[in-house]
């Protein structure tokens, strides 16, 4: 049995289905399934990276129907880099949260469940060929996003999981709307053909459809005017799930605008609004992030950020700016995940979770707080931390296109971040702890997931060719859009 | 080996010029200031008696390393910027190889930064004796000193600039072809260094340094026998060094020692008229009065001198 | 595998050890610093010169490591200084904790500068620039007090000079598409640069933070002061030059190098080497009258150093082959006699508890040593004669006037003159006056710190008779740099028009008279001669008591202060600080856009949806 | 001249009314106040879009897509299956997601109770 691409959604949707019946006989299978469905997450990507290092894209007709009337998967470099990070983000935040429980001893089920729905959606999005299949993946994410936001019973979670949900809906509203636009205009809903039909739209229709798809995949991906509800969900997320928010659920979103910008549309058109939009994002998140008193809160506008600085990346549109954007969303998703994952336990019993409850926790924790300054030392671009490279990139791919005034602002707000981050670390390690501090010690698989993140940083950073070619070869394809619609299109020649 | 001889034979009699010299013209000024008073005043040769009692005493109490080694920066300081000071034109007179000028012309920086070594080292020494109006009268003196240090500086500056040289042997030589003194030829100058003179003798209006009333004579208050005589005796040797300056930066230096002794004289006098009619300034007052009027002829001095 | 990687090598792996060693024991970190310095001081001074170059191609660019002739100089500033401070730290940091951190960091700092003076391309430059910053930003805040003023002020400080950096590399990438400097070099020769003039002066902006020029020097006192005397040595001492560095890099090689025919290019070095000097020159002033007014000795020192390197600022400006002799003699010497400062300033906070002038006064019986090192340095600092000081002050004078900026001679002279005041200070303040009562018990510092700055201070007092000991290596220095022919003798200063000092004349001079006059005084009154306490004075009439301290410390310079009153109204924090609470409020007022109303988000949307639409539709 | 026959009049007023619904639910989210009121005003929207979906799809008299022998020659008489397909998924879709939002509102009366969306607003800035 072969592996293919369909096992990425297939073996997940059976084993949500089995969890309910098999807890029925034992609780701890709520536990363990999910992870063997990660590690098999794990092995395809695994095997899937070596077929297409070799064979190059693999599409994978699903139900018979041939391309541009079945649905079909297409795994390159491109989706199969965003794949393997999910997985792998998935992964560990299942072994972070293992010992995981909602408030009575029960294993949180339903929390496991939903963590497994979030990461498969995630990764259906990024490996469909067919865009209202890439619709459902969004509504999957979105679902399981709102009931993990409002996970714990108390009443911001509700709140947020609203607020959420509903400027959710208007993005499933608009995308709709664009996929049935797109579908009267060219009679197809494949990816592959769309790039091929687009131009038969005329002019003005196609601007509307664009700036649809461009509102409705902004919500996800955490544009400015868009973005309310992120802050929100984020800090009331539990900490893993925020660390999935960071790494999975929005690279989705970015994902979905860049197959959108670059595969089916032309991208000079809507380049230069990206790239402002990118830009406001960045500066009035990170304005806003100086301005929090949350931790949590903090992240999440610092995320938003991030993202809004590879929003402009995406911008530019050259082959540099997409690299570049993909190792700052690497970056992102490995170091906010540790940033997510620290605070989590840093801040596990404290319910207002403000920076004032973490003074002097090195002193408690220090292994945490020592990942936690290490996790913010990387995302401010310090060199021998990864995050360098990526904003060296990000600058360089900006400098060829001559945007200094933008180079100049982005520089000034990651001096923001720096007074930030380090006013955390500050707190952290140079006051004295009230002695009302818990000394909850995490468990080892904690230490472990926050290690092996800890290491691929400072090992990127170090050595960053690890990645870099893997990372040019995905940004290759995505702007040579030509052998992605070939081997999606000829099978049906063959 | 045999110009060595007579070089060392030159320094000891350059010495002893300057020492007589500068304790006979403290002498005439404590007998003129009485004269003004008018009260008989002492000798002309009370320096040197005052000198004489004070060797001779027997017992002297010193307070440890640095009080002991205060008077002889100050002889020291006084001896070696005497050697680097050119004091007669190389003329005809017999006398005049004995006036050894070192090598390398006698520069003025060095000459502005070697006057402050002996005063730093008389306020280590003043410091190190624990008496608080020591202390507090070397603060006053290192106020004042950068108070007039600024028209000084902006007179030298200028005749560097315009003569484009830094040695003072070299602005003689130009006074001695020119035939024209300095005085005249940058008057501006002149002045502020004079003003600036009057501030670096310590004389009346400036004498808050050691301000014998108030603090005990000042930085010297602790010292006693030889060590007051060396101190004495360096500080007259500074003044001699002082004069013999602006000689030969004003007033076209000096072909034999009557002639120098004469200039000398005319310029020491300025400071002491200026003194007996003037009442003491504050320090803040003293910085105030040369960052005044002196400093702006310095700065037209300096101007004229560049273009 | 290459010598110069080899040394970065050691020095990173060893901050490593020295941090995790800490657990084994708490001695071992300043153990592990000392000896990998050594290591790699040796390595350094064994190997022959061609060696040090170091080529590597990672990550799509590739990094070029190079020590010449003039990066040399300043390697032999950094291995030397950081070894003796190193020596120096085993004992300063004898009983405190957390010293792994410490060590781990210095190292690393160190490491960062070598790889600063090494790079011959902006990436590496600027990738040990960064590490260099944040290692240091972790020591200054190693003790942890005012974290906020202090460490955030720092960070933030060289943060925006090292992102001007960052601009400006991008800047030069954007139109010559490489970052090696002497492709950079000869790509200004042939006019390729395009954006030369905003690149040079982001650059520059970036080098004057580190070397703490007027408007941005703010963070220069209080982080000299927060970080422990042993690295302060390092980070005053080295640490600035690397400002000066990135500015001879710049003025120097980059637009030197500019041809002259095209008139824009010198006009260009000519304006802002000028504008350059004149903000040294008034760092210079101001900061040294601020020195005045310190009652704390090592902020008096911190904005002494600040002034210092306004003289080195003003030296590189300048241009002329003697202002960049004078001021490389001076930086080198910044280095010995700063260091030697910090050094003994560690000493006595060790020993006596605390720098605070007005609280500790006559330590010069307890701690006759220390008093030697300070004297020495201080004579040095404030440039009079027989000591080295003397002649990079000459030469810095004789390169101003020769050049013809006199204006500026004459607030150099000015803020030297004042130094004299400070210089004083700081002696009188802790080593003269009455002893205090609770300082009796005091001892002198052992021998491991008294050793580095006695070797300094001997440093020092050779320089001041042969300065051509440190002429050789600058005079090569110098010729890579373009400089063609540094007139230099082993004892004998010239400067353009002939005019020569001979400090052997000076020295020998100097020395005569002082024995004589020690002789005559030490014989003659050998007998009669009693040593009394600082107690037995004669303050008209009344007998001190035993326990009451009339040494005079508060208002020390009042009367100064109140003649140049005018000078000390402007405070420059009080500007950043208002800056900083208008931006702060800037903030606040942004983040209110997030209402928390669900239905406005959706407003938000809507009205972006159809403000997109009209917008697209039209312009495209 | 334009003949209105029966044909158009139908698809324009099918039109016609899928864009009133989708307006009236935005008015509906946008200005009412109740929680209530917005999600009811969420799946008028999505009816509003559904609608449209089928219509999309809508041949005037056609047969339903389904291949049985005597209708293989009416191919083009047959009605597009495509857009019905995904109107099916878009149901199925906008049910689970309001289910969820009221369970959202009824947590969210038990707390705040009140149902008002600008009373609920502790998460801010």
């Amino acid at each position: 049995m072969s592996i293919t691409p369909v096992h990425y959604i297939a073996v997940p949707l059976a084993a949500a289905f089995l969890i309910p019946i098999l807890s029925k006989f034992h609780k701890e299978t709520a536990r363990i399934i999910p992870g063997l469905v990660f590690s098999y997450f794990l092995v395809i990507s695994f095997v899937l990276m070596r077929q297409v290092s070799n064979t190059g894209i693999i599409s994978e007709t699903i139900a018979g129907w041939r391309a541009p009337w079945g649905i079909n998967l297409v795994f390159g470099y491109f989706s199969g880099f965003f794949a393997t990070l999910m997985s792998v983000i998935g992964f560990l935040t299942w072994l972070y949260s293992y010992r995981f429980k909602l408030v009575d001893s029960k294993p949180a089920m339903s929390y496991y469940i939903l963590l497994m729905m979030l990461v498969t959606g995630s990764i259906g999005i990024v490996i469909t060929g067919d865009i209202f299949n890439m619709f459902v993946f969004l509504e999957i994410v979105a679902i399981s996003a709102f009931s993990l936001t409002s996970f714990y019973p108390g009443r911001d979670g509700a709140e947020a999981a609203f607020k959420y949900l509903l400027i959710a809906s208007f993005s499933s509203f608009l995308i709709l709307l664009a996929v049935l636009l797109l579908y009267t205009q060219t009679g197809t809903l494949n990816i592959a053909e769309l790039s091929t039909k687009v131009h038969l739209i005329p002019q003005s229709l196609k601007l509307t459809i664009l700036v649809m798809f461009v509102v409705g995949l902004g919500i996800e991906s955490e544009l400015f005017p868009l973005n309310g509800w992120a802050p929100d969900a984020y800090s009331q997320a539990p900490a893993p799930v925020g660390a999935v928010f960071a790494g999975v659920v929005v690279k989705g979103g970015i994902y979905a605008t860049m197959r959108v910008m670059f595969t089916m549309f032309d991208i000079n058109e809507m380049g230069q609004i990206l790239l402002i939009l990118g830009l406001i994002t960045t500066i009035i998140a990170e304005v806003a992030a100086i301005k929090q008193t949350q931790v949590k809160r903090m992240l999440a506008y610092s995320s938003i950020g991030q993202m809004g600085v590879v929003m402009m990346a995406i911008g530019i549109g050259t082959e540099d700016a997409v690299f570049a954007a993909l190792f700052m969303m690497f970056n992102h998703a490995i170091i906010k995940g540790l940033l997510f994952f620290s605070t989590g336990f840093l801040l596990h019993n404290s319910l207002t979770k403000t920076i004032a409850e973490m003074k002097g926790v090195a002193k408690k924790f220090p292994v945490l707080s020592f990942m936690f300054a290490l996790g913010s030392f990387a995302i401010v671009g310090l060199p021998p931390f990864s995050g360098f490279w990526s904003k060296l990139y990000f600058l360089m791919a900006a400098a060829d296109a001559k945007l200094f005034s933008m180079i100049a602002l982005v520089l000034a707000v990651s001096i923001v971040e720096i007074v930030y981050y380090f006013r955390v670390v500050g707190v952290m390690y140079y006051h004295q702890p009230d002695e009302s501090l818990p000394t909850k010690q995490p468990g080892l698989n904690a230490y472990f997931v926050m290690g092996f993140l800890a290491a691929l940083i400072i090992g990127v950073g170090v050595y960053p060719d690890l990645i870099t070619n893997f990372l040019h070869a995905a940004a290759y394809e995505l702007t040579h859009k030509t052998e992605y619609v070939q081997t999606v299109l000829t099978q049906f020649v063959r | 080996m045999e110009g060595l001889a007579i070089k060392i034979l030159g320094a000891v009699i350059t010495t002893i010029v300057a020492f007589a010299v500068g304790m006979t013209y403290g002498g005439i000024t404590r007998k003129l200031t009485a004269r003004v008073q008018n009260r008989v005043g002492p000798t002309i040769f009370q320096n040197f008696i005052d000198l004489l009692k004070l060797q001779s005493k027997k017992t002297n109490i010193y307070h440890g390393v640095m009080g002991h080694f205060a008077p002889m920066w100050i002889i020291t300081a006084a001896i070696t910027v005497l050697m680097f000071i050119p004091v007669l034109h190389p003329g005809t007179a017999w006398y005049n190889s004995w006036f050894p000028n070192l090598s390398f012309h006698g520069d003025l920086i060095f000459l502005l930064y070697m006057m402050v070594f002996g005063s730093l080292g008389m306020a280590l020494g003043a410091g190190q004796t624990g008496n608080p109006n020591s202390a507090i009268g070397v603060t006053r003196g290192l106020s004042q000193m950068v108070g007039f240090e600024i028209p000084f500086v902006l007179a030298l500056v200028a005749l560097m600039v315009q003569y484009q040289t830094t040695s003072i042997q070299d602005i003689m030589t130009v006074q001695r072809e020119s035939g024209v003194w300095m005085m005249f030829s940058n008057p501006f100058s002149f002045l502020a260094a004079l003003f600036a003179s009057l501030g670096m003798f310590r004389y009346s209006p400036f004498d808050i340094v050691g301000a014998p009333a108030e603090l005990a004579s000042g930085p010297v208050s602790e010292f006693g026998g030889k060590y007051l005589g060396t101190m004495m005796s360096g500080g007259s040797i500074f003044a001699f060094i002082k004069l013999t300056l602006y000689v030969d930066l004003f007033l076209g230096g000096a072909y034999s020692i009557p002639e120098l002794l004469i200039k000398t004289f005319a310029l020491y006098m300025i400071p002491v008229f200026y003194g007996w009619v003037n009442p003491r300034y504050r320090t803040e007052q003293a910085i105030r009065y040369f960052w005044g009027w002196p400093t702006a002829l310095g700065v037209i001095g300096l101007l004229i001198a560049i273009f | 595998m290459n010598t110069l990687a080899l040394i970065l090598l050691i020095l990173f792996s060893g901050a490593i050890v020295a941090f995790l060693s800490e657990k084994v024991s708490k001695f071992l970190p300043s153990l592990i610093a000392f000896i990998s310095i050594t290591a790699a001081g040796i390595l350094f001074y064994t190997s022959p010169a061609d060696v040090f170059n170091f080529k590597l191609s990672m990550a799509g660019l590739n990094f070029t490591l190079k020590i010449d002739e003039f990066s040399r100089l300043f390697v032999h500033m950094i291995i030397g200084l950081s070894w003796l401070a190193s020596m120096y730290a085993v004992g300063y940091m004898q009983n405190k904790e957390r010293q792994g951190t410490f060590f781990f960091n210095m190292l690393l700092s160190i490491g960062g500068m070598l790889g600063i003076v090494a790079a011959r391309d902006l990436v590496s430059f600027f990738v040990f620039w960064e590490i260099m910053t944040w290692s240091s930003f972790l020591i200054v805040v190693w003790t942890g007090a005012d974290f906020r003023r202090t460490g955030i002020w720092y960070m933030v400080f060289s943060a925006m000079g090292a992102y001007a950096m960052l601009m400006a590399i991008m800047m030069i990438y954007s139109d010559i598409h490489t970052f090696n400097i002497d492709e950079i070099i000869a790509a200004i020769a042939e006019q390729r640069l395009p954006h030369l003039v905003e690149a040079s002066v982001l650059l520059l902006f970036g080098f004057s933070v580190k070397a703490a020029l007027m408007p941005l020097h703010v963070w220069a006192p209080n982080a000299y002061t927060q970080a422990p005397a042993a690295y302060t040595a390092i980070f005053s001492g080295v640490l600035s030059k690397m400002g000066i560095f990135g500015m001879a890099l710049v003025l120097l090689s980059m637009l030197k190098f500019a041809n002259p025919a095209d008139f824009s290019l010198v006009y260009i070095n000519g304006f802002i080497g000028q504008i350059l000097a004149w903000l040294g020159a008034i760092t210079a002033a101001i900061a040294t009258l601020y020195a005045l007014i310190q009652t704390d000795a090592k902020k008096l020192l911190a904005y002494s150093s600040v002034a210092q390197l306004g003289y080195i600022t003003i030296g590189i400006a300048i241009g002329t082959p003697l202002s960049v002799m004078a001021s490389l003699f001076l930086a080198v010497l910044h280095a010995l006699f700063k260091g030697t400062l910090f050094l003994a300033m560690g000493a006595v906070e060790r020993q006596a508890g605390t720098t605070d002038m007005t609280k500790i006064s006559g330590l010069i019986r307890r701690m006759p040593w220390t008093f030697f090192v300070t004297l020495v340095s201080i004579i040095s600092l404030a440039g009079v004669p027989p000591l080295a000081g003397f002649v990079g002050k000459w030469m810095l004078y004789e390169a101003l006037i020769t050049n013809g900026n006199v204006f500026m001679v004459v607030v150099v002279f000015f803020s030297s003159t004042a130094a004299f005041l400070y210089s004083y200070r700081i002696l009188f303040g802790i080593f003269l006056g009455q002893e205090e009562d609770d300082t009796a018990h005091v001892k002198e510092a052992p021998l491991s710190m008294i050793l580095p700055m006695v070797v300094m201070a001997l440093l020092l007092i050779a320089l001041g008779t042969y300065p051509g000991l440190l002429f050789d290596p600058i005079a090569q220095g110098m010729t890579v740099l373009g400089f063609e022919n540094v007139t230099w003798q082993m004892t004998v200063l010239s400067n353009v028009w002939g005019n020569t000092v001979n400090l052997m004349y000076i020295s020998t001079t100097i020395g005569v008279a002082f024995v004589a006059a020690l002789l005559f005084l030490t014989l003659k009154g050998r007998k009669g001669s009693r040593n009394v306490g600082t107690k037995d004075i004669s303050t008209s009439g009344e007998i001190p008591l035993e326990h009451e301290n009339l040494t005079y410390q508060l208002d020390f310079f009042k009367p100064f202060e109140r003649a140049a009153s005018p000078l000390y109204r402007r405070k420059m924090t009080k500007i950043y600080d208002d800056l900083s609470n208008g931006l702060d409020a800037l903030f606040d007022f942004t983040r209110k856009i997030y209402t928390g109303n669900g239905q406005t988000y959706a407003l938000y949307v809507v009205i972006f949806l159809v403000a997109l639409l009209i917008y697209v539709q039209n312009t495209l | 001249m334009c003949s209105f026959d029966y044909q158009t009049i139908m698809s324009i007023s099918i039109y016609g009314s899928s864009v009133v619904l989708m307006l009236l639910g935005l008015y509906a989210v946008l200005v009412k106040k109740n929680l209530i009121k917005i999600v009811i005003g969420l799946s008028i929207v999505d009816s509003g879009l559904h609608l449209l979906f089928v219509a999309v799809g809508y041949l005037h008299n056609g047969t339903a897509p389904i291949f049985s022998p005597e209708a293989v020659d009416k191919v083009n008489q047959m009605v597009d299956p495509v857009p019905q397909a995904l109107v099916l998924t878009a149901i199925v879709i906008g049910f689970a997601t309001t289910a969820v939002a009221l369970s959202l509102v009824i947590r969210l009366y038990k707390h705040h109770k009140t149902a008002r969306i600008d009373q609920i607003k502790s998460l801010k800035w």
